[in-house]
């Protein structure tokens, strides 16, 4: 049990890692975006096994939802693609 | 050129960012003001759930700030984009069986941000994250039907009543009690909806003013012309 | 110690974006990583092994196998301060673009520093 | 219910979330509110400063003591801060009352009264983490109002200042992170207590976060760089807003940590080279400044330079000396801004070399901007001289005689740019281009005048103002006595 948790969290953390060079490379920015969003999924999961539930809670619905939907928005009332 | 010079400084910055926290045992516990919080909580505000307590009366402070954090962003927010704002947002209605399932999760989805908020002292969760939830609700609202309005003029008197009550209830502890934000209600029994005091108030209103404002801030941002 | 090493590196890949990156959406998705990983570094810091969710839920809770709460409290304003700081920032990004129809920093004179 | 210093914070912000409501019943009485709030706030700031000087006060917050809650401090340094803060916010007041006059002006109070509360916030507050979010309040307040013109350069300078702002905010969280974990407190006196058991690389790293953190909002080099966009863009009030009360209140929690969690020589050293580049740099950069506004505020940041000197120098005197300055910084600087603001309104650009002649024009507000430059230069019959002969003294007195040499021939430059603007005002030809001519409304006459006077008076009557200060200073260099008093015991 405690096994699985411990490689569950390391493969999260490649995880985390990834979603970050992603977010930060890619071109598109809508799909930098959801690499952003990606990542506070991760670190909810994160908050949630480090036993803080509020703060899982908190990140959830505003680094995943409106943090995201900000962004997205400002890039459809803006361009999409970087130069 | 201008990537080598940031790989070095982040370089050396996260040399030291490692060796300070390798200073710091992970997983240890470590004698801090927390403890005291741990102990007294439920005896002294009646909430059981701990991080309420502490962000709603120990560092009450704080949360009123944060409060005026987001307040302040709605603000600037729409100070900066004052003037070119388009009457309608120009998008398509959504397809039929998203408007349906959008009609039907919305109540649930506001029912369940008051949820959150009200239950703040007992559950996880509380005026943050229930808000949040709201605006997320308004949010699905607005991407599924191009006619659906929030009334402005309602918004801002929820917002600003919010923060009113927050601040009253703040300077009400100064008045019947002997410092600001002071619990001046009974505790009650801990782990009942009605316990805790000022701490469900309070909670509701931090509540009601971030889902005012979080909606408001999309709001305006949707109705930038592009 | 994984999530310390986490920590550190969202907030290097963030700085690095913010100091590399031309596009400016591309720098406020480097701030808000870098707000990202210094809140995971406050709630590893704050993480007590085998602890608790520090909720007094039932009866047989004990206070002292509970996380440190107080990380916990400050990073909920800390996220809510960023999500505040993001949109003021978005905002001032719609309006450069209204401006100068164009988000490559080098191409806003006065940017570049 | 007593006044107490939670008011410089509670009544602010209440009348920030009033305002939105107040807004959709009349347009005119917003603007009166702030005068009002700051009217109250200016009367808690004059009645509760004798009160302070004897025995400071220390405002425990939701009923729990430090350092369990978070708590205000209020003694003789903060008192006389927030004094300083609430009093120029009032002048600030009056002369945006016409000024201000696009849309949307409710904005602009709500953020104006939201800047106040922050700014008081910073000063007031006894605990790291709270500093924290007021630093945030003030600093997104002021991003917001730097881009309120909603202009091409005022976007650009505020996204520049947001983005260095959020850099510095990002550092100022690790550093606070840091000491909790290692000293597991917030509370500012518990961390002091404590701070000697940390291990010295740590403490070094967080002094640099710190530093780097703060010095933004200090302007200090070669973090500056927000700076001049941000004062020249945004409108004049804002202008003395930055000058009179962000900077003031940043470098308050500069010293502050400094002098109470890193309180060794190195370090003030180190701050004392720093505030010499400062000085010089900004001079320099002040000299080739085609506009206005901008020369102010390279000017501004020369002065934050001066001021730090004479904070790091250390003693008791140069503290003292430095505050003096801080007081006399932010009364010209933004009698300076006023003036300014209505010159570039008349001649219709902001090119120095568009204020020719403007002295018959406009002779009051020319005047005031002269007596200004004058009073900032340092020339004796003005606040300026006392405040700068003061900090000479002091650094002198300290053995730092290169220092000495320095500002002085920062002076020099200081008074060529200034003086260069003030004979084009009067002694040269007016430019041909027909400009429209608009008065400049009493309340901004108003606003120049009171300030006018109070460099007078004080340029007169140095001692009383001089005399006030000397608890303040000895409040910060007293580490000792600031946790006796911030932990209640």
């Amino acid at each position: 049990m405690i096994v699985a948790l411990t490689i569950m969290v390391y493969v999260l953390a490649v995880i985390l890692i990834i979603a970050a060079l992603f977010a930060v490379k890619q071109k598109d920015l809508l799909l930098a975006v959801i690499g952003t969003s990606a990542i506070s999924v991760v670190l909810s999961i994160f908050f949630y096994i480090l036993q803080a539930p509020d703060v899982a809670l908190t990140e959830a619905a505003i680094g995943v939802a409106l943090s995201t939907i900000i962004f997205v928005i400002t890039i459809k009332k803006t361009e999409r693609y970087e130069e | 050129m201008r990537k080598v010079l940031a790989v070095f400084l982040l370089g050396i910055m996260g040399f030291y960012l490692f060796s300070s926290f390798s200073e710091i045992p992970f997983g240890e516990n470590r004698a801090t003001v927390g403890d005291y919080y741990l102990e007294n909580t439920v005896l002294q505000t009646g909430s059981v759930n701990t991080i309420t307590s502490i962000v709603v009366s120990y560092r009450g402070f704080d949360t009123l700030g944060e409060v005026t954090v987001l307040f302040l962003a709605s603000t600037g927010l729409a100070a900066i984009l004052f003037d070119n704002k388009g009457r309608k947002r120009r998008r398509q209605h959504a397809s039929l069986i998203v408007r349906v399932g959008a009609h039907l999760i919305y109540p649930l989805i506001i029912l369940l941000g008051a949820y959150v908020f009200i239950h703040g002292h007992l559950t996880p969760g509380g005026g943050f994250q229930g808000g949040a939830i709201i605006a997320t609700g308004v949010l699905l609202m607005f991407m599924s039907y191009r006619s659906f309005e929030v009334s402005h003029k309602w918004l801002t008197y929820l917002e600003s009543f919010a923060g009113i009550s927050f601040v009253t209830i703040g300077l009400s502890g100064l008045i019947w009690g002997e410092s600001f934000l002071q619990n001046i209600l009974p505790l009650g029994v801990p782990n009942e909806l009605f316990s805790a005091g000022v701490i469900p108030i309070i909670y509701i209103a931090v509540g009601i003013k971030v889902g005012a404002e979080l909606t408001g801030l999309l709001d305006n941002l949707l109705k930038t012309i592009k | 110690m994984i999530f310390y090493i986490s920590g550190i590196l969202l907030i290097l890949i963030g700085m690095y974006a913010v100091l590399t990156k031309k596009n400016i959406i591309k720098i406020i998705i480097g701030l808000s990583i870098v707000d990202s990983g210094i809140n995971l570094l406050l709630i590893a810091i704050g993480y007590v092994n085998d602890g608790t969710a520090p909720i007094f839920s039932n009866e047989t809770l004990k206070a002292v196998d509970m996380v440190d709460p107080v990380p916990q409290a400050l990073v909920l304003t800390a996220i809510v301060i960023g999500l505040g700081v993001t949109a003021v920032a978005l905002a001032l990004v719609i309006r450069l673009y209204d401006h100068h129809k164009t988000l490559n920093i080098n191409k806003i004179r006065k940017l570049k520093w | 219910m007593n006044i107490s210093p939670v008011h410089f914070i509670a009544v602010p912000l209440l009348a920030a979330f009033l305002i939105p409501i107040i807004g959709r019943f009349s347009k005119e009485f917003v603007k009166v509110i702030p005068g009002i709030v700051l009217l109250y706030l200016s009367y808690v700031a004059i009645s509760l400063f004798p009160v302070a000087l004897k025995t400071p006060i220390v405002e425990v917050l939701a009923g729990w003591k430090p350092p369990f809650g978070i708590s205000l401090v209020y003694g003789p340094l903060a008192a006389y801060l927030t004094a300083l803060i609430t009093l120029m916010g009032f002048v600030i007041w009056v002369y945006s009352y016409k000024f201000i006059i696009r849309e949307p002006i409710e904005k602009y109070y709500m953020l104006f009264m939201l800047l106040i509360t922050g700014s008081t916030g910073i000063i007031l507050t006894g605990d790291i983490f709270n500093m924290f979010v007021f630093l945030e309040i003030t600093a997104i307040a002021a991003y917001s109002l730097t881009a309120f013109l909603r202009d091409k350069d005022g976007a650009e300078a505020a996204f520049k200042y947001l983005l260095i702002g959020s850099f510095a905010s990002s550092f100022f969280l690790l550093a606070v992170m840091l000491l909790y974990a290692s000293t597991g407190t917030l509370n500012l006196a518990e961390i002091t207590s404590k701070i000697d058991s940390v291990a010295m690389s740590t403490r070094i790293l967080i002094l640099i976060l710190f530093l780097v953190g703060l010095g933004i909002e200090a302007e200090l080099f070669p973090l500056n760089g927000w700076a001049p966009d941000a004062y020249s863009q945004a409108p004049s009030p804002i202008g003395a807003i930055f000058g009179g009360i962000v900077v003031k209140a940043a470098i308050y929690a500069l010293m502050r940590l400094v002098f109470l969690l890193f309180n060794f020589s190195e370090v003030f050293h180190f701050l004392l080279i720093m505030g010499i580049i400062t000085m010089i740099v900004a001079e320099m950069s002040a000299m080739k400044q085609q506009q206005i506004k901008r020369m102010l505020a390279f000017s501004s940041i020369g002065q934050m330079g001066l001021v730090i000197i004479a904070f790091s120098v250390g003693t008791s005197d140069s503290v003292q000396a430095a505050l003096f300055q801080m007081f006399n910084h932010a009364v010209i600087k933004a009698l300076l801004f006023f003036a300014a603001g209505y010159l570039v309104f008349h001649s219709g650009s902001k090119k120095i070399s568009a204020l020719d002649g403007l002295g018959r024009d406009k002779p009051l507000t020319s005047f005031f901007f002269a007596l200004g430059a004058l009073a900032i230069i340092g020339l004796p019959p003005f606040a300026g001289f006392w405040s700068k002969l003061y900090i000479l003294i002091s650094v002198a007195d300290a053995g730092l005689i290169t220092a000495v040499v320095l500002v002085l021939i920062a002076s020099v430059i200081e008074a060529v740019y200034y003086l260069r603007v003030v004979s084009r005002l009067y002694f040269n030809k007016e430019s041909a281009q027909e400009t429209e001519v608009r008065r400049t409304p009493l309340t901004g006459l108003l606003a120049m005048g009171v300030l006018a006077l109070v460099i007078i008076v004080v340029g007169i009557y140095p001692d009383y103002i001089w005399n006030l200060l000397k608890p303040a200073a000895e409040e910060l260099v007293n580490k000792a006595e600031y946790i006796r008093i911030a932990l209640l015991k």
